[in-house]
């Protein structure tokens, strides 16, 4: 059976809404994607019929409420085929993951000298972090080089790693900017070959194939609830169990105690050792709504359906008189950037916008790799489910008008 | 659109009339936007208020900086100061102000206010090379 | 004019449900209030006709976004009388505000030595954040006893303060447990006259009071969006801006840098420098919407209502066969706990539940309080503004049945 | 609600059969909830399975650890782990089993998740005590 995918836009409200008098073309959900009409009623149910704080309460509200929060740790354990409900750890987002795990496993785990490896196609979110270890903690941050297609450049990786010194590789599963799949398995088998721990930012990769904790072997996994057609405030951490059990927590309150006293106290046992405080409890149950939804349509036919979608951009938008793609990824999917030979990306965003088509321009939280690509920004168009033939179309037209007026 | 993207801002960046590293002046200033990357750098020489700038970003920035330079040609730092506020305030509110002449064409910026910052980053490296001198 | 507060149940979709078949009556509030109908519809509104990823987008829907999140900044900014907007950080809970302070402040501006002084009657998320710096980073712990009414015991305070290593008093501006609230004004120029500065939790107070950071001269102030009608999710955390300009980051990521390069990255102003990856845009919309909902009743009139709803509380539930109200603070407010001669607070929880009223039970995430208090848990009711002199009424005899059955 | 604080459980709490520390014991265990607070210790003499408890917490676990004591009171280590098995499955699922007598009385905590871990603490402490031996 075929999906309906044009049918599917139905479930998104903000897509009926005009911009600029214009239908809304939006080419942002990398950036952030819209909300299935599941997610919100799943939102509004919790607040209007089944609300109040969590674990603690032995009253009706509070356990079924508990009930349908934790039942998402079950859930998300399913999707990324975790081996177990443990190792799924709540935060806020992608972000918060990775200093979770820079913060507890870097400083516990890593002894000064040791070195952390990521690849020149980071986004801050998994850069910063760690040089923000190398800082505070004496740890060695390295490099590997990608090549001019937008991949990782297999030689520098073996570079990175030939003095054994590199004790976790943090890389991206999908660029954010070029669209690049990494090969994960193949990097976990390698970085695990040298002695290594392998994390994996799967912000984007997860919105768009099937994950598997099982098969990717990753010790450590992160994505974001709001990218995956989720509320806003909700993240995910996945890591080993036998790694979590080693690690201290990050920060401390309510929740994440086994007991307190003055002198000492004592943790709870993961995945609540990192939950300190009262956790986003409706994002939480909107973001099992989210899965619900992918999951229904199944991963496997979005995947197929991005593909068409990436193909056919891939085909019409060099006819663009002066635009140039960035990258050329053999494995790539729905995130496009692009440069124009006489508009600046921020011109381009403008007046894309006047048309009703949204795209983000700048460095895409990616600095570093702008400097690789010899830019200092681009205009990126991005896919969802969501996203039809006919937009990237209407992407090509408005930017022909760019850049008749730039001509 | 061309609201925005008036001819005399696209004739500013791709044809400017300053643009470029004087061979002498006497002060410096550059400012950029850690949100989108734009850079410019202004050369001033005091006697004459004579400004070059140097900008890598978009078109409302180059032709922001360009204007800019024709603008203050000649007039004091008193009187730059006073363009650089009446600048701001059309390019936030949208009412031309008939005292500012060319400067004028970037009063559709108004309509973007993510693009005001654009259309005042010069005006920022100015002040700042004034302050230098 | 006087508010029908009775009228504003109306407002609370949630509370017209029923709980095995009772009216529901919900005493929790303090571990997380319901949500207006103006919340729940603020949130549906972002996701409906108004959403996409905020700050760097230069279309349609991210400046509209990005607006509206901001506002909400100026909101809290007023709400609380903070000098400036720049001074409101957002993070998820207030937990998480009182890390940050540990990590960022705690690590940068406090020497090995130095010491944190904290009351007997903090709620954990005020305490361990304290036990973990003085683990890792040198500094002591030290704390204020408490006198048997449950009030900061003044004598106490002095002595710790007297040899002027204490840096920083961290104290609730009112007990989650006793309902006390603390005088936040003459404790701040206490700690200024002692070279310390002074962090105030004001999860509970701020609901129930008006809050003023002009007035209260407070350093840092944290609160959480979820006990404050608001969405789950979303915190805040208030400190002076000269306090927070000299503050490293917490977390690494986007958002939070002025620019990126390997070898060194430089940090945004703050407020930004503490906001690393998406924000809980959302949830911070709705916070704003909660913000207008208690601003447009009223603070100074809902403490009068909840005043009146303690004083009742007060006056009957000591007619309860067996029932021991804990602290007798001359300024308390709508959070009373209490235990039964013959009854263990989860047995009174789970048969006051059976007849549809909602209280906690337990050690309320302060367990060294537990001990100074001589229980090992308590049951607790609290009062939000949709709180009835009936429902206090009815816990009475709720109580009185539990007394039956043990009796 | 009756459910829940049959008399049987209440008379129990009231009047432990089995309650204190005894004077002689062999293994010992505690076990407690962190959630809610509850502690209860356990004393055991093996020969004859005498197991005496000190109960600090709510009804339900009192009562559990009194009926426990006398539920295995004269049985074998393996004998006890099946009845804990089988106990743990009355008090999730509802349904008495009645090979268990008087431990049914616990089987309304089923309708309560959050106080099932209250009638199994006893157990958890008996389960260390006998692998303390
Ligand atoms: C006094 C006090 N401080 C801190 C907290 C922690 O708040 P949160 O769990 O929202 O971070 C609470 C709420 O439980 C509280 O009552
Ligand atoms: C590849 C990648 N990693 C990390 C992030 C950070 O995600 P968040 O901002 O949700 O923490 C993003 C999203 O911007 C991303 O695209």
């Amino acid at each position: 059976m075929q999906t309906d995918f044009a049918a599917l836009r139905e479930d998104f409200p903000i897509l009926r809404q005009k911009v600029h008098g214009k239908d809304l073309v939006f080419l942002d959900s990398a950036a952030s994607a819209q909300k299935p009409r599941a997610v919100i009623d799943a939102m509004v149910h919790v607040m209007e019929a089944q609300y109040a704080n969590v674990h603690r309460g032995l009253h009706y509200m509070s356990e079924k409420t508990s009930d349908a929060y934790e039942a998402v740790r079950d859930k998300i354990a399913v999707f990324i085929n975790a081996g177990s409900r443990d190792e799924i750890v709540f935060t806020r987002n992608a972000t918060e993951s990775i200093n979770l795990v820079a913060y507890s496993w870097g400083r516990s785990a890593l002894a000064p000298g040791d070195a952390v490896a990521v690849t020149e196609m980071e986004h801050h979110a998994n850069l910063v972090p760690w040089q923000m270890l190398r800082d505070a903690h004496g740890t060695e941050l390295r490099i590997i080089k990608i090549t001019d297609t937008g991949e990782i450049d297999w030689e520098s990786l073996e570079q990175v790693f030939a003095d054994g010194r590199v004790k976790l590789l943090a890389v991206t599963q999908m660029s954010n900017v070029l669209g690049t799949y990494t090969p994960v398995e193949r990097l976990a088998r390698f970085a695990h070959a040298h002695g290594a721990k392998i994390l994996i930012d799967g912000c984007q990769a997860v919105v768009h194939r099937r994950i598997d904790m099982h098969a990717t072997d990753a010790d450590f996994f992160v994505f974001s609830g709001h990218k995956l057609y989720g509320p806003t405030g909700i993240g995910v951490l996945y890591a080993k169990a036998e790694i979590l059990d080693a690690m201290p927590p990050f920060m401390g309150g309510g929740d994440m105690i086994a007991s307190v006293s003055y002198e000492k106290s004592t943790w709870a046992k993961p995945p609540y050792r990192f939950e300190a405080g009262t956790p986003a409890i409706i994002e939480t149950i909107g973001l099992g709504a989210a899965i619900d939804y992918v999951t229904g349509i199944g991963l496997d036919a979005i995947a197929v359906h991005e593909q068409t979608l990436t193909e056919h951009a891939l085909a019409v938008l060099p006819g663009v008189a002066g635009l140039r793609i960035l990258g050329a990824a053999q494995d790539r999917g729905g995130v496009i950037s692009f440069v124009m030979k006489d508009a600046h990306a921020h011109d381009i965003a403008t007046l894309l916008d006047r048309q009703g088509i949204a795209v983000r321009a700048g460095h895409h939280c990616a600095e570093p790799l702008m400097g690789r690509l010899g830019v200092t920004s681009t205009a990126r168009a991005s896919f969802g489910l969501y996203t039809t033939l006919a937009e990237i179309d209407a992407l090509a037209k408005g930017l022909e008008r760019v850049g008749k007026i730039f001509a | 659109m061309t609201g925005l993207y008036q001819d005399i801002v696209l004739n500013r960046t791709r044809h400017p009339l300053h643009a470029g590293k004087p061979v002498r002046f006497e002060a410096q200033a550059t400012a950029s936007s850690p949100i989108c990357g734009d850079r410019v750098r202004v050369y001033l020489s005091p006697a004459g208020m004579d400004v070059h700038h140097e900008a890598e970003g978009c078109a409302i920035m180059a032709a922001s900086a360009d204007l800019m330079a024709s603008a203050v040609l000649g007039k004091n730092p008193e009187m730059v100061r006073e363009i650089s506020k009446n600048f701001t305030r059309v390019v936030t509110t949208g009412e031309a102000d008939p005292s500012l002449g060319e400067l004028n064409a970037l009063a559709g910026v108004s309509e973007f206010p993510s693009r005001i910052g654009c259309a005042t980053l010069p005006w920022r490296a100015l002040e700042e090379a004034l302050a230098n001198v």
